[in-house]
C-alpha cells in the first residue's frame, strides 16, 4: 500500500515534469479557456446582475472544456515508445499507476482553473476574491471528480480509434451530476447569497467518492488485458 | 379529428415506427455481417491450402 | 430452436401489443382531463420502465463479463443496451408529442425528461465506442467498464435532478402514487410485458450478430496468422 | 524448480486462440530461444510471461510463485518492441524513474552503473528525443537491465538494433547469463540467438511443438528446426 502510493507519486512527478518541459497540454488548455471566456462575453450580452445568475455555470463550462484537453493527454503520453508496457510490467499495482496519472492531471487542471478564474472575474466584472477560499475548496472537490473520471476514460480510449473524439462523448454525459452541483454552488458563492448548499455539496462528494472507488478498483481490468 | 386525437395517433405510430426502424437496422446489419463472414471464410479456406 | 424462440417471443409480443391497442382505442374511455392523448401514458410509461429495466439487466451482464470473461455476457450486454436505447427513444418521442399537446411545447427541461435524455446520452457513448475497438477481448472489457460507470451515474443524475426539480411539470409517477385508474392497470401491464417480449426477441437477434462479429474478428486474426 | 514456467497457457483474443495450451519451462540459468513464424504467438506468450497480459487459461509461475504477485515482477526485465523510455526525460532521469518503480535500493548508483555499461555516461543529461536511434536503443537496453533482473524477457531484441547496440546487448546478455540469470527471447535472427541459446523452443500456431536443448545441428543450420516441423503435417 505504502509502496503503491509512493509509486503513484513517482508517476505523477514524471508526468508533471514532462508536461512542464513541453507545456503541450497546459498551453493548449489555458489558451482554449481564455478563448472560451472571450466568446462568452459576446454570446451573453447581459446586465451585471443577470450575468451573476449564470456565472457559476459558465465558469464550470470553461473548466470542463479545458479539462478535456488535459485528461486526453494523460494516457496518450505513454503511447510513443510503448512506455505503458514498461509501467505495467513494473511491480507497482495498476491502481497506483492510475492514481499517479490522476494526481498529475489534477494539478495541471487546477493550474488552468486558477489562471482562468481571475481572468474570468476581470472580463465579466465578477467579484471572486471574497469567496475565494470556499470556492477553492469546491474547485478541489469538483476538479478531482473531473480528473478521476476523465483519466479513467483516457485509459479506456487509449487504444480506441478517434480517441480524441470518443473521450468527450463518454466523459461529458457522465459528469452532469457533478457539474450540476458545482455550478449551483459556484453561482451561490459568486453571488454571495448563502442559501442551503448542503445537497449540492453532498452530490459532489458522493460523485467523487463513488467514482474514485469504482475506477481504482476496476482499472486493473482495463490496463492488464 | 381534433389536434388532440391527431397527436395521439402520431405518438402511437412513432412508437411502432421506431421499433420497425430498429428491426430494419438489425436486418441490414445482419446481411452485412453475413456477407463479411462468408468472404472471410472463403479467404481462410483458400489460404489454408 | 433459437429461431423458433425468437419468432415466438416476437410474435406473441406483437399480438399482445395489437390486442392492447384494441383495448386502448375501443374499450377504454378517454382520459377525463386530457382527452384521447392521455392514453399516451399506456405506451409512454411502459417504454420508460422497460428501458430502465434493461439498463440494469445490462449492467448485471457487464459485471458478469468482468468476473467470468465469458463473451456470452458481453454479447448479451450490448444487445440489451441497444434495445433499451430503442425503448428510451420511444419514451422520449411519445413524451415529446404528448407534451406538445398538454404543455404546448415539444420539450421542457423537466426532471424526468432530463433524466431519460441523460440515460440515452450515456449509453449512446457506449454504443458509439464499441465499433472503434478492434480487438474483441479489449472491446468487451472496456465496454463492461463503461456500462458499469454509466449505470453508477444514473442514480447520481437522479439525485442531482431531484435537488433542483423546482421546475417539474410532470405528474407524479402513476405507479408509486397509485393514481392509475384501476381499469388502466391491465393495459399498462400488458404494454410492459409486450415490450419486454419484443425486446427479448430483438436482443436475441442482436446477440447472434455480436457473436458473428466476434467470429469475423477471429477469422481476421487467423488470416493474419496463416 | 523452473525459473519461469508457463503451464498450459491459453490466450483468446475474442474467439481466436492465439495460444493453445503452450507449456514452456526455463530452468535457472538457461537461455531459451523462442522461435516461430509471425503470428505463431511469440509476442503473446512473452507478454503473458511479463505479466502484461493475463492468460485465459493456465498459469505462469516464477520460481514456483504465481507471476501475479507484485514482488515477483521486480525480478523480471522486459524489453519489448518499443524502447520504453520517455523522450522528454534525460537518460539519467529515465533510469532513475524506472529504478524507483522497480524498487531498486540505490537508484542513483544503479542508474550510473547502467549508463556506464551501455556507454552513455557522457550524454547522461541529454534528452532521449535528442539521441540517435542507436543511442535510444542502448538506453532501452540499460533500462531493461537496470535492476539486475533474474529473468529477462526479450521480444525480438536484435531486430531493430544497430550494430553497436547489438554488441552491447550481446555482452550484457552473456554477463547476465554468467551471473545465473534466465533469459527467454523470441527472435527471427536465428543465427545470433543460437550462439547464446542453451535451449530452443518452437512455437507453432499457439503451441510449443518442440522444446529441448540446442544441438550443434541447429547452430550449423538455422533452418533445421523449421524444416523438421514443416515436413510432418500436424
Amino acid at each position: 500500500m505504502k509502496q503503491g502510493l509512493l509509486s503513484a507519486l513517482f508517476i505523477a512527478r514524471k508526468d508533471l515534469r514532462t508536461e512542464f518541459r513541453t507545456k503541450e497540454a497546459l498551453n493548449a488548455s489555458v489558451s482554449f479557456a481564455l478563448v472560451v471566456l472571450v466568446l462568452f462575453s459576446f454570446a451573453f450580452d447581459l446586465g451585471r446582475d443577470e450575468f451573476y445568475d449564470i456565472s457559476g455555470g459558465l465558469l464550470w463550462l470553461v473548466y470542463v472544456f479545458a479539462g478535456a484537453l488535459i485528461v486526453n493527454r494523460s494516457f496518450i503520453r505513454e503511447v510513443p515508445n510503448d512506455c505503458l508496457d514498461v509501467l505495467i510490467a513494473s511491480p507497482m499495482p495498476a491502481w497506483s499507476l492510475f492514481l499517479g496519472k490522476v494526481i498529475a492531471s489534477f494539478v495541471l487542471l487546477m493550474i488552468v482553473e486558477l489562471v482562468s478564474l481571475p481572468v474570468y472575474g476581470l472580463l465579466n466584472n465578477i467579484h471572486w476574491v471574497d469567496s475565494f477560499w470556499p470556492h477553492l475548496g469546491l474547485m478541489i472537490l469538483a476538479t478531482w471528480g473531473i480528473t478521476i473520471t476523465g483519466v479513467a476514460f483516457s485509459a479506456v480510449t487509449v487504444n480506441v480509434r478517434l480517441r480524441e473524439l470518443m473521450l468527450p462523448v463518454l466523459h461529458y454525459p457522465m459528469l452532469i451530476p457533478l457539474l450540476i452541483g458545482a455550478m449551483q454552488i459556484s453561482t451561490a458563492l459568486l453571488k454571495g447569497d448563502g442559501g442551503d448548499l448542503s445537497a449540492d455539496l453532498r452530490l459532489v462528494v458522493v460523485f467523487d467518492a463513488m467514482f474514485s472507488a469504482l475506477s481504482l478498483y476496476l482499472i486493473e481490468f482495463i490496463l492488464v488485458g | 379529428m381534433d389536434l388532440n386525437q391527431t397527436y395521439f395517433f402520431y405518438g402511437y405510430s412513432a412508437a411502432w415506427l421506431i421499433v420497425l426502424g430498429f428491426i430494419l437496422i438489425l436486418i441490414r446489419r445482419g446481411q452485412q455481417i453475413n456477407s463479411e463472414l462468408q468472404r472471410l471464410k472463403a479467404l481462410v479456406e483458400d489460404k489454408d491450402k | 430452436m433459437r429461431d423458433k424462440t425468437i419468432y415466438t417471443l416476437g410474435i406473441s409480443g406483437t399480438l399482445l401489443l395489437l390486442y392492447n391497442l384494441h383495448t386502448i382505442l375501443m374499450v377504454l374511455p378517454d382520459e377525463a382531463a386530457q382527452g384521447t392523448i392521455g392514453k399516451m401514458l399506456l405506451i409512454h410509461a411502459p417504454a420508460a420502465i422497460a428501458g430502465m429495466t434493461l439498463y440494469f439487466v445490462a449492467v448485471a451482464y457487464s459485471i458478469m463479463f468482468l468476473k467470468t470473461k465469458n463473451f456470452a455476457y458481453d454479447s448479451a450486454a450490448v444487445a440489451v443496451i441497444e434495445v433499451a436505447q430503442v425503448f428510451t427513444l420511444i419514451n422520449l418521442v411519445t413524451g415529446s408529442i404528448w407534451g406538445h399537446i398538454i404543455w404546448g411545447i415539444w420539450w421542457t427541461w423537466d426532471a424526468r425528461l432530463t433524466r431519460q435524455f441523460m440515460c440515452f446520452m450515456l449509453y449512446l457513448g457506449y454504443l458509439l465506442m464499441r465499433p472503434a475497438l478492434n480487438e474483441a477481448t479489449q472491446r468487451a472489457t472496456i465496454s463492461a467498464f463503461v456500462a458499469i460507470f454509466a449505470a453508477a451515474d444514473i442514480p447520481l443524475v437522479w439525485l442531482a435532478i431531484r435537488v433542483h426539480d423546482a421546475r417539474t411539470q410532470h405528474p407524479g409517477p402513476v405507479l408509486e402514487t397509485g393514481t392509475l385508474d384501476p381499469a388502466w392497470r391491465i393495459p399498462f401491464l400488458i404494454s410492459w410485458i409486450a415490450f419486454m417480449l419484443i425486446g427479448s426477441a430483438l436482443a436475441m437477434v442482436r446477440v447472434r450478430q455480436e457473436n458473428a462479429r466476434r467470429e469475423i474478428d477471429s477469422l481476421r486474426r487467423e488470416l493474419h496468422a496463416i | 524448480m523452473s525459473a519461469i514456467a508457463a503451464d498450459g497457457v491459453w490466450k483468446y483474443f475474442g474467439d481466436y486462440p492465439a495460444l493453445r495450451g503452450a507449456t514452456l519451462e526455463a530452468p535457472p540459468g538457461a537461455c531459451v530461444a523462442l522461435l516461430g513464424r509471425n503470428g505463431a504467438g511469440k509476442t503473446t506468450l512473452l507478454r503473458i510471461l511479463a505479466n502484461l497480459s493475463r492468460p485465459s487459461k493456465g498459469e505462469v509461475t516464477v520460481f514456483g510463485e504465481s507471476a501475479r504477485d507484485e514482488k515477483v515482477r521486480a525480478k523480471i526485465g522486459y524489453l519489448g518492441h518499443g524502447i520504453g523510455v520517455y523522450d522528454d526525460l534525460s537518460a539519467y532521469e529515465n533510469l532513475i524513474l524506472f529504478g524507483q518503480l522497480m524498487n531498486v535500493p540505490d537508484t542513483k548508483a544503479a542508474a550510473e552503473a547502467a549508463l556506464e555499461r551501455v556507454g552513455l555516461t557522457r550524454v547522461r543529461d541529454g534528452f532521449a528525443r535528442e539521441f540517435s536511434r542507436g543511442m535510444r536503443q542502448r538506453l532501452a537496453v540499460a533500462r531493461a537491465f537496470l535492476h539486475n533482473p533474474e529473468i529477462l524477457l526479450l521480444d525480438e531484441p536484435f531486430t531493430s538494433l544497430d550494430d553497436r547496440a547489438i554488441a552491447v546487448l550481446h555482452e550484457l546478455l552473456r554477463d547476465a547469463l554468467s551471473k545465473g540469470a534466465t533469459i527467454v527471447m523470441s527472435t527471427h535472427q536465428i543465427r545470433e540467438a543460437m550462439e547464446l541459446a542453451t535451449q530452443v523452443a518452437l512455437l507453432e500456431r499457439g503451441k510449443i511443438v518442440h522444446s529441448g536443448p540446442r544441438t550443434d545441428e541447429m547452430l550449423g543450420d538455422p533452418g533445421w528446426l523449421y524444416r523438421k516441423y514443416e515436413e510432418k503435417p500436424k
